[in-house]
């Protein structure tokens, strides 16, 4: 019995180095096959300087038709619109990839780790982060809400547009929640769910009702298309916001927990 | 012109019903409510054949392009002589039959196949092309067989074996001649006048075909085996009739398919020679009187054999030739029928003396005839086959002129070893069914008497006049042939033998061990039990073992490819190849 | 033209529609399975019949059904599909007849019927295929249609024999395949009424076309149970009679010579085919075969089986009539499809009424047995003396004009060869009839149920009107409404072309 | 008269627009899901009828001509494609409207299968406006961006029935799909670099051989290789395919697979055909035939049905990469055609695999191979469905598969490439080998006393038969398949000749 436990033990033990010795062989082979693609790649575009960019001039008439003058949101949002259309997609899609493998009990403190939840927990240093963070937010969140509307608004003419800005107010979701969950708590579901479809639906209705004038899908009305756009921008800063904040929240609200909040 | 085709209509109706009643009679003998009757009508089957004998005229010829491959019937002179003795054998037989079987159990199914052989008979008569004649000739072998061993005793079931391998060998090799026949002559027609174009195998496989059906020597063995174990109304038609069969079938088709018979018939002669000797000589070993019978008949056969060699190689005397053949075979037919008759007849008649009486100096005439005594039909063949054979080249007619009486000589011999082994009574049954029997033999008897004589080619013969030339002749080989058949018999008795010498019947097949049918031919006993599974050339066991070896060794394989770092490689491995491809491209 | 090929349509539908309606009918609704049954089988013949008789009358059936530009699916009628068309009619409306019988009692009889509809609209739908294509369709089609008809007991064995039945069955099918698309790549789609296909490239592609055809032949051997691809027709034995009756006479085994017939005569040509030698091999195979199963036949106490090894044997007749490439060779051949197919369906209705009525499978168990069942026996008997080839029954005619045309084409050697298996047939064969006839019984038997038949009428009459169908085409083979008639002017009409 | 192509965005906003829906209104998701399921179908045969004889169409969106729009384009192989979506998309859909309920209903109570349902609905329509998207798009990175959607759908979906195994699936399969993705888009943008146009149709006209565009056909070609599962990179997909719920291993086998595979045939069988390099054909077919002989050797030794499915599903995609190799080499439409069908013959057959081997699994709570004996009496549509499908996958008449494998295996003759044909051959026989494992069981009896549990909705049966026929019977309508096709051939001629379209 013994001589089988050390044969096992033994057994293992190589095992593990051979594991080693071939751990060690695969990474001197995947670096071997980096180095070799990357070269390759560095060469292949240093030796040959980019194309001709024929189409910048073809472009150039254009952007005159598109209802804003920045050139980028002119390309994001109206010539290559339906790309973005898409692009929103995926990030509503993401968000409901989110909300469909979890969900999240805004009760549990495990989730919720704001020390405002902890109420059992020992407070040693007197006002403690919770409020500060409180203040911040207190001061913070309608700033960057202006902030973003305003980045928002300026897409049509700069740098800026409705990914910022919805990134500034994803930024202001994730403050708030770190502050105040309970309440975030209590917002109901499809209230969040409205605010999640509302861009992506605004662009999609948009787009359709571009067939009333007569166009193509998403071939805005020619004179006021900037404001069409703006529309659009709008809705979907908001709705960026919102799921970006779900995404950090990481999951859907529990129906179930959502009703053991509201009636103790 | 009404008289005409009625005529004509006629005609077809009975060539048709010649082999067509019979088999009608089979399908009522099967319906259970319409037996009785159809069995007291049995004998009446053979009346269209003996109609046709008598009415139909030669010219007339039945075609029926639909029938089978082109069927055609008529009656040719030779036909009509061998329609006459076996249409007369088998009407003997058929009223022998209906009275002895009376109380068999099986006596249906015996005339089934009875019918269905009489029919085969007659129909490879009337039938004017080769296909036509092996249809009949085929059905006729294969019913016998059904008479051979309607008595089901294990001698009955070996001889039926014998008898049957020998008939699908028969068979088979007729159907290769028939081919070979068939290539030369389109339609088989036996009317053509054509040679054919056949060599030595065709003759050889004619010769065996029909041979073994004819008794020719090699091939002859199962007749004395057969013979005695077959009731005897069916021992009576297998010799008297179904045996000239095949003597029909060389006629028929020897100068269908040869090129030049002539080249054969010196063997065939020779053959014939030897088993006129050979079956008397084996004959007058056995003990049981219808074995000496058929050996007898096996020494008739050669003679007709010999004398089928003589229309062989003198081809312009074939028609005459073929004339005698056909008396030949009427006297023999009729003589050697009536003969198993009157011995089934002893067979069953115990106790009653004078019967028996009658009954022996019956077949003692029936024997006489056989040898040739004068005044009988023999001594009328004898005739005819003494002319022809001095119408032969001279090795030939010397040596037959020596050798022909020597067989009557023989014959007589055999005869008496036949009367000292005659069967006593053994069984009796009832008079009534007794005097039926009596009368169908009686009616033999009498065809053998005058049949030849009704004959009207035989008047060509002259053999009735009172010459003491032809008288000598016709006694001296009957009378020392008396002498040495008692001779024989009295040494016979002092070694206190029935017979000189015993030889088991059915000689080679007896004789030889190794002959042993179960190591020969793989009849009842070669069944195996079902052997497990064929040959799997792809079989699935052998994949799936395989499958199952390896099967962890894949799913180690599988697993391997499932790590990421594998991934890693294998996907960076494709980009560069692919890189590599374009380079070189 | 359009009508016309609608006809041929009709015709699969005939058996197609009320195979797919049988499927949905609940277990139970016995009169109107048997209804639809027998109403397709009698639509189907009649149908048939009529497209005879157009033929006769010099009409030309065609459905073409462009699949891809270059890619028909055709259907069309010549004598010869006719031939084999109406053997399956005819063969299918006695066999369902039978199977309403067989199958009284047991249980899945709507899948069986089923299947056994497309079983035969697939057979028919072979005999009708225009090209090679849809003869490969049709091919692939009835083995997938069979094998719930082989395994429809669902016993261990029965799966295993459905399972070897698979494996031979789509491993030729694949071979098959192989070698359909390979010559379609040589020389484009390939009709069977279009002759010198494979003229152009015959100088080229020598060693090409040879191959192609040992895959094909080899493709379709498997189902004409060619030695050695027959393996799995003595195990596909375990099926219900009624599926061994038809499987064995008509469908399957057919559809294999049958394919043989088309390749050898429609694709390649006989001139073709002996040019490039591939002639002598495949009758020196199927020679081969027929002497092999007839000795394998001998060794089996089985009678189903037994009766298999003889199919193996007698199937390869026909294959030896095509290969000797003589137009009379050929029409033995070519008859003996139908002979084979009457006389051997015979013996497998038999050998079913004696498992159905006295559970007899054994040969060793038949002594005495024609006393008991003297109908069945005597179509059994009719049957197995056809087999053997005795004259008048159908056997003789078709060994017959094999033998005339091998002699014609100067290979003596082929009478030894059926003479052999003459010899063995008789081996095997006779023994039974004896034993039935001639031997006392053995075993006790259930007794027969005063004033009924000896068997249910629906196992007897089936096998009493095949019996008498071998006794009649035999003896009426010279008629004009004869199988053998029709294998002529198949042959006349093809030397003509 | 409706301009056909002014119909083609709707197929991207009906399911986005259903999708959106149906996450917003949960408890109405079935009735949304279905009706815009159905009306994506009614539609896409709307299209195909009505354009297929004006094809190839482009429809501008937002009215902008390239290069500064994107162009939806849509030619015989997207015709079918969406077709196929369309149909066998129904089929799944009616089919998860019974399972859903089936599963809610089975007692382990609401909690996990009711929020299932409300998101199976709006990721599958998702999902849906990804594939329309991507077969519709003409746009190097419009697919980019469809493939995403796809992609993201496709994982949250694999994820979503919550098993931990499924979870770990759906992990390895977001990482593959995002290694794929990324692979893609460095391929696009180096292509971009070297030829600054998107649209998909100039790009194969501008396009000359250089370094950077080996490595940008490289990264794409690799990119998507990965997401197809061809072998050796096929790890992640019996895994996820299997874990996955019914309805979505159907979607994910039958169409989500297809989606990657289209965009290589687009650009190898079409696109760049011009310039990639025969040797570069010759290795993807190797791949292929390793695929099939490996992926149905793996069949054969699953014990569980539905990996035996997923496995058969990497064989499978070994025959559509045999096929680039045999339509590089033949000049006629025939291997196209061929490919075409084999894709969509699979889709239908794979999808009815998965939904009868969903009903198997719903109704024993198990699906080991070889307790399958008695499904029959049980699930007899199901085990027809069964038995049906495996005959299209097997590749026996007269399926569609069928006619896929004979064009192609005499394509591969007549290029002579014969040795595509026998790996064909020998993929089929193994096909064979596995399907026969499942379907034998249908003919036996149960053992026992009928162990199964469920009652499966008839409607679940009926759509898994529904498609099982469908790919049984697809050479009805070939004419019309081989029409498209070949309308496609002539427009791929002329782009060969060099000209732009």
């Amino acid at each position: 019995m013994n001589g089988g436990l050390t044969g096992m033990k033994k057994r293992k033990q190589s095992m593990k180095g051979k594991f080693k010795r071939k751990d060690w062989q695969f990474a001197t082979l995947t670096s071997l096959l980096i180095a070799t693609l990357v070269t390759f790649l560095c060469w292949a575009i240093l030796k040959e300087p980019p194309g001709e960019d024929l189409t910048a001039e073809a472009l150039a008439p254009l952007f005159v038709q598109s209802g804003v003058t920045s050139p980028v949101t002119a390309i994001l949002l109206n010539f290559r619109g339906y790309d973005t259309l898409l692009e929103v997609m995926v990030l509503f899609l993401a968000g409901l990839g989110i909300w469909s493998q979890a969900t999240v009990d805004p009760t549990n403190p495990l989730v919720f780790s704001s020390p405002a939840t902890h109420p059992t927990k020992p407070n040693f240093h007197g006002p403690g982060p919770e409020l500060i963070l409180a203040t911040l937010v207190r001061i913070l969140i309608p700033l960057m809400v202006l902030v973003a509307g305003y980045l928002t608004w300026a897409g049509g003419f700069q740098a800026g547009g409705a990914f910022q800005g919805g990134a500034l107010l994803g930024g202001a979701g994730i403050l708030l929640i770190l502050a105040e969950p309970q309440r975030i708590s209590t917002i109901p579901p499809a209230l969040i769910r409205f605010g999640i479809v509302l861009g992506p639906a605004i662009f999609l209705l948009v787009g359709v009702s571009c067939f009333g004038y007569g166009g193509n899908f998403l071939q805005y009305p020619q004179p006021g298309a900037g404001s069409w756009l703006l529309l659009i921008e709008f809705g979907a800063a908001i709705s960026i916001g919102i799921t970006l904040t779900t995404l950090f929240v990481g999951g859907r609200p529990d129906p179930k927990r959502l009703k053991g909040t509201d009636q103790p | 012109m009404t008289g005409i085709n009625f005529q004509s209509g006629l005609h077809i109706l009975l060539l048709s019903s010649g082999a067509g009643l019979p088999l009608l009679f089979v399908l009522f003998l099967w319906w259970r409510p319409c037996r009785k009757t159809v069995y007291a009508l049995l004998p009446l089957t053979t009346l269209p054949a003996l109609l046709i004998v008598l009415f139909v005229p030669s010219e007339v010829v039945v075609e029926v392009p639909w029938f089978f491959m082109g069927g055609r019937m008529g009656i040719d002179p030779i036909g009509r002589a061998f329609l006459f003795f076996t249409a007369l054998v088998w009407c003997f037989s058929t009223l022998f039959g209906q009275a002895s079987l009376s109380d068999d159990p099986n006596r249906y199914r015996f005339f089934g196949y009875f019918l269905v052989a009489m029919a085969g008979n007659f129909g490879l008569i009337l039938a004017q092309d080769g296909l036509g004649f092996y249809l009949f000739f085929a059905m006729m072998s294969f019913a016998a067989y059904g008479l051979i061993i309607h008595d089901d005793t294990p001698e009955a079931l070996r001889a039926g074996r014998i008898y049957l391998g020998l008939v699908i060998i028969g068979e088979v090799l007729l159907f290769a001649a028939l081919l070979m026949i068939a290539g030369m002559a389109p339609g088989l027609l036996f009317s053509t006048g054509q040679p054919g174009t056949g060599g030595a195998l065709l003759f050889v496989l004619l010769f065996l075909g029909f041979g073994i059906k004819a008794g020719a020597l090699p091939v002859h063995f199962w007749l004395p085996l057969a013979h005695p174990v077959a009731p005897t109304a069916a021992s009576a038609v297998l010799s008297g009739a179904m045996i000239k069969a095949g003597l029909l079938g060389w006629l028929r088709f020897y100068p269908l398919g040869l090129s030049n018979p002539g080249d054969y018939g010196e063997i065939v002669i020779v053959l014939g020679l030897i088993a006129a000797f050979y079956g008397v000589v084996v004959g007058l070993g056995q003990r049981e009187a219808k074995t000496v019978l058929a050996y007898s008949s096996i020494s008739q056969m050669g003679l007709m054999t010999i004398l089928t060699g003589c229309a062989m190689l003198t081809p312009t005397y074939r028609a005459t030739i073929f004339s005698v053949i056909a008396l030949y075979a009427i006297h023999h037919g009729l003589a050697k029928s009536t003969l198993f008759l009157g011995t089934g007849l002893l067979k069953s008649s115990k106790n009653q003396y004078s019967q028996r009486c009658w009954l022996t100096a019956g077949l003692i005439f029936i024997a006489l005839t056989l040898a040739g005594f004068p005044f009988t039909s023999g001594a009328m063949v004898k005739t005819a086959l003494k002319n022809v054979s001095g119408s032969l080249a001279p090795p030939w007619s010397g040596i037959l002129h020596l050798l022909l009486p020597l067989t009557a000589v023989a014959t007589m011999v055999l005869m008496v070893h036949f009367f000292t082994v005659m069967p006593t009574g053994k069984a009796s049954s009832s008079k009534r069914k007794q005097w039926r029997e009596m009368l169908a033999w009686g009616a033999g008897l009498l065809g053998v008497v005058a049949g030849l004589r009704l004959w009207p080619e035989a008047a060509r013969f002259h053999y009735g006049i009172l010459d003491s030339a032809v008288l000598w002749n016709g006694l001296w080989p009957i009378l020392m042939g008396s002498v040495i058949g008692w001779l024989i018999h009295r040494m016979a008795l002092r070694a206190e033998k029935e017979s000189i010498f015993e030889l088991p019947p059915g000689d080679i097949v007896g004789v030889e061990g190794y002959w042993n049918q179960r190591k020969i031919i793989p009849w009842f006993t070669s069944i195996q039990q079902t052997p497990p599974g064929d040959t799997q050339i792809f079989g699935t066991p052998g994949f799936i073992s395989f499958f199952s070896k390896y099967q962890g060794e894949l799913g180690k394989r599988e697993k391997i490819l499932m790590r990421w770092k594998v991934i890693g490689i294998l996907y960076l491995t494709l980009c560069l190849c692919l890189i590599v491809l374009f380079a070189f491209y | 033209m359009n009508q016309s090929g609608n006809l041929l349509i009709f015709i699969l539908l005939s058996s197609l529609l009320p195979g797919l309606i049988i499927f949905s009918l609940p277990e139970k609704s016995h009169r109107i399975r048997t209804i639809l049954n027998l109403g397709g089988a009698l639509t189907k013949l009649s149908l048939i019949l009529l497209m005879i008789l157009g033929i006769y009358q010099g009409f030309y059936y065609e459905f073409r059904w462009t699949l891809f530009p270059g890619t028909d699916l055709v259907l069309n009628a010549d004598p010869l599909s006719a031939l084999f068309a109406t053997l399956s009619a005819v063969l299918w409306l006695l066999t369902t007849i039978y199977a309403i019988g067989y199958l009284e009692q047991s249980p899945n009889r709507s899948r069986f019927f089923g299947y056994f509809s497309l079983c035969v609209s697939v057979t028919v739908g072979i005999a009708l295929a225009g090209n090679l294509l849809t003869f490969l369709i049709f091919y692939e089609m009835l083995t997938l249609t069979t094998y719930p008809l082989v395994i429809h007991r669902g016993t261990p064995e029965a799966m295993a024999a459905g399972r070897v039945y698979l494996c031979y069955t789509l491993g030729g099918g694949a071979a098959f395949m192989a070698g359909v698309a390979w010559l379609t790549a040589l020389v484009g789609p390939l009709n069977f009424h279009v002759d010198g296909l494979l003229l152009p490239v015959v100088e080229t592609h020598r060693v090409s076309l040879t191959l192609i055809f040992i895959l094909l032949i080899g493709g379709v051997g498997v189902k004409a149970a060619l030695f050695p691809l027959h393996g799995w027709l003595p195990r596909a034995m375990v099926a219900p009679a009624p599926v061994s009756a038809l499987l064995h006479a008509v469908a399957v085994v057919k559809a294999g010579v049958f394919g043989i017939i088309r390749i050898v005569h429609d694709i390649y040509s006989i001139d073709l085919a002996s040019q490039l030698g591939l002639l002598f091999p495949l009758s020196l195979l199927t020679s081969l075969t027929i002497l092999y199963g007839s000795w394998r036949a001998l060794q089996e106490d089985d009678l189903k089986r037994r009766l298999a090894y003889s199919t193996i044997s007698q199937v390869s007749y026909i294959a030896l009539g095509i290969s000797l490439a003589h137009p009379l060779a050929a029409m033995g051949g070519l008859v003996h499809l139908v002979h084979q197919g009457i006389m051997k369906i015979t013996l497998f209705f038999c050998a079913g009424n004696l498992a159905e009525t006295l559970g007899i499978h054994r040969i060793s168990e038949m002594n005495g047995v024609a006393r008991r069942m003297p109908l069945t026996m005597a179509a059994f008997s009719i049957g197995a003396l056809g087999m053997i080839g005795l004259p008048p029954l159908a056997g003789f005619v078709s060994k017959w004009y094999l033998g005339l045309g091998a002699l014609a084409a100067d290979q003596g050697w082929v009478i030894v060869i059926l003479i052999t298996s003459t010899l063995l047939n008789a081996l095997y064969f006779l023994p039974i009839v004896h034993h039935a006839w001639f031997s006392s019984q053995e075993h006790p038997w259930p007794t027969r149920k005063a004033g009924k038949l000896e068997a249910h009428w629906m196992l007897l009459l089936p096998s009493l009107i095949t019996a008498f169908l071998v006794l009649i085409i035999g003896l009426l083979a010279n008629s004009e409404m004869s199988p053998m008639a029709w294998a002529r002017l198949i042959m006349n009409k093809e030397s003509l072309q | 008269m409706i301009e056909p192509a002014s119909l083609a965005p709707w197929l991207i906003i009906i399911p986005l627009a259903g999708g959106l829906l149906a996450f917003l209104l949960p408890s109405r998701s079935v009735l949304i899901g279905l009706s815009a399921t159905v009306a994506n179908g009614l539609l896409a045969l709307a299209i195909t009828f009505y354009s297929i004889n004006t094809i190839p169409l482009e429809y501008a969106l937002g009215g902008w001509p390239p290069p500064a729009g994107i162009l939806l384009r849509i030619d015989g192989l997207t015709l079918v494609m969406l077709t196929m979506t369309a149909i066998t998309g129904l089929a799944i859909s009616i089919y998860a409207q019974g399972y859903f309920p089936a599963r809610i209903g089975s007692g382990n109570g609401v909690s996990r299968h009711g929020p299932q349902q409300d998101f199976f609905w709006p990721l599958w329509l998702m999902l849906l406006a990804g594939l329309n998207g991507l077969f519709l798009a003409g746009d190097l990175f419009n697919l980019y961006v469809t493939l995403e959607v796809t992609a993201l759908a496709a994982v949250a979906l694999t994820a979503l029935s919550g098993k931990h195994t499924s979870e770990v699936a759906a992990l390895r399969y977001l990482l593959v799909s995002l290694l794929g993705s990324l692979s893609y888009l460095f391929g696009t943008v180096l292509l971009y670099r070297a030829c600054h146009v998107l649209h998909l149709a100039t790009l194969g006209a501008l396009i000359v051989s250089s370094p950077v565009v080996w490595s940008g056909l490289a990264l794409i070609t690799v990119g998507l290789l990965l997401k197809t599962a061809l072998f050796p990179m096929h790890f992640w997909l019996p895994p996820a395919h299997v874990n996955a719920l019914t309805p979505v291993s159907a979607i994910l086998s039958a169409l989500v697979i297809k989606a990657s595979f289209y965009l290589i045939f687009r650009f190898w069988g079409d696109v760049f055909m011009r310039i990639l390099p025969l040797g570069g054909y010759s290795l993807l077919g190797g791949l292929g035939a390793a695929a099939v002989l490996w992926g149905g050797i793996q069949a054969l030794r699953q014990k569980r049905l539905k990996m035996l499915i997923a496995y058969s599903t990497v064989a499978q995609l070994g025959y559509l990469f045999i096929a680039l190799p045999i339509i590089r080499h033949d000049a006629g439409p025939s291997s196209r055609f061929a490919l075409v069908y084999l894709i969509i013959s699979h889709a239908g057959a794979k999808a009815a695999m998965f939904l009868a081997a969903g009903n198997v699994f719903l109704h024993f709570g198990h699906d080991r191979i070889n307790e399958l004996a008695g499904v029959k009496d049980a699930l007899p549509m199901t085990s027809f469905a069964l038995a049906v499908a495996g005959v299209s996958l097997m590749g026996l008449p007269p399926s569609g598969g069928f006619i896929g494998k004979w064009l192609l295996l005499t394509a591969s003759f007549a290029s002579g490439q014969w040795w595509w044909g026998i790996i064909l051959i020998a993929g089929s026989l193994l096909a064979v080998a596995y399907i026969y494992r499942v379907v034998r069981h249908l003919f036996t009896k149960a053992p026992g006393p009928s162990s199964g549990k469920r009652q499966v909705a008839r409607t679940m049966e009926a759509s898994s038969l529904f498609l099982a026929v469908l790919s049984l019977v697809m050479g009805i309508f070939a004419p019309l398949v081989s029409k498209l096709i070949a309308s496609d051939a002539v427009s791929l001629a002329s782009l060969l000749a060099g000209v732009v379209p």
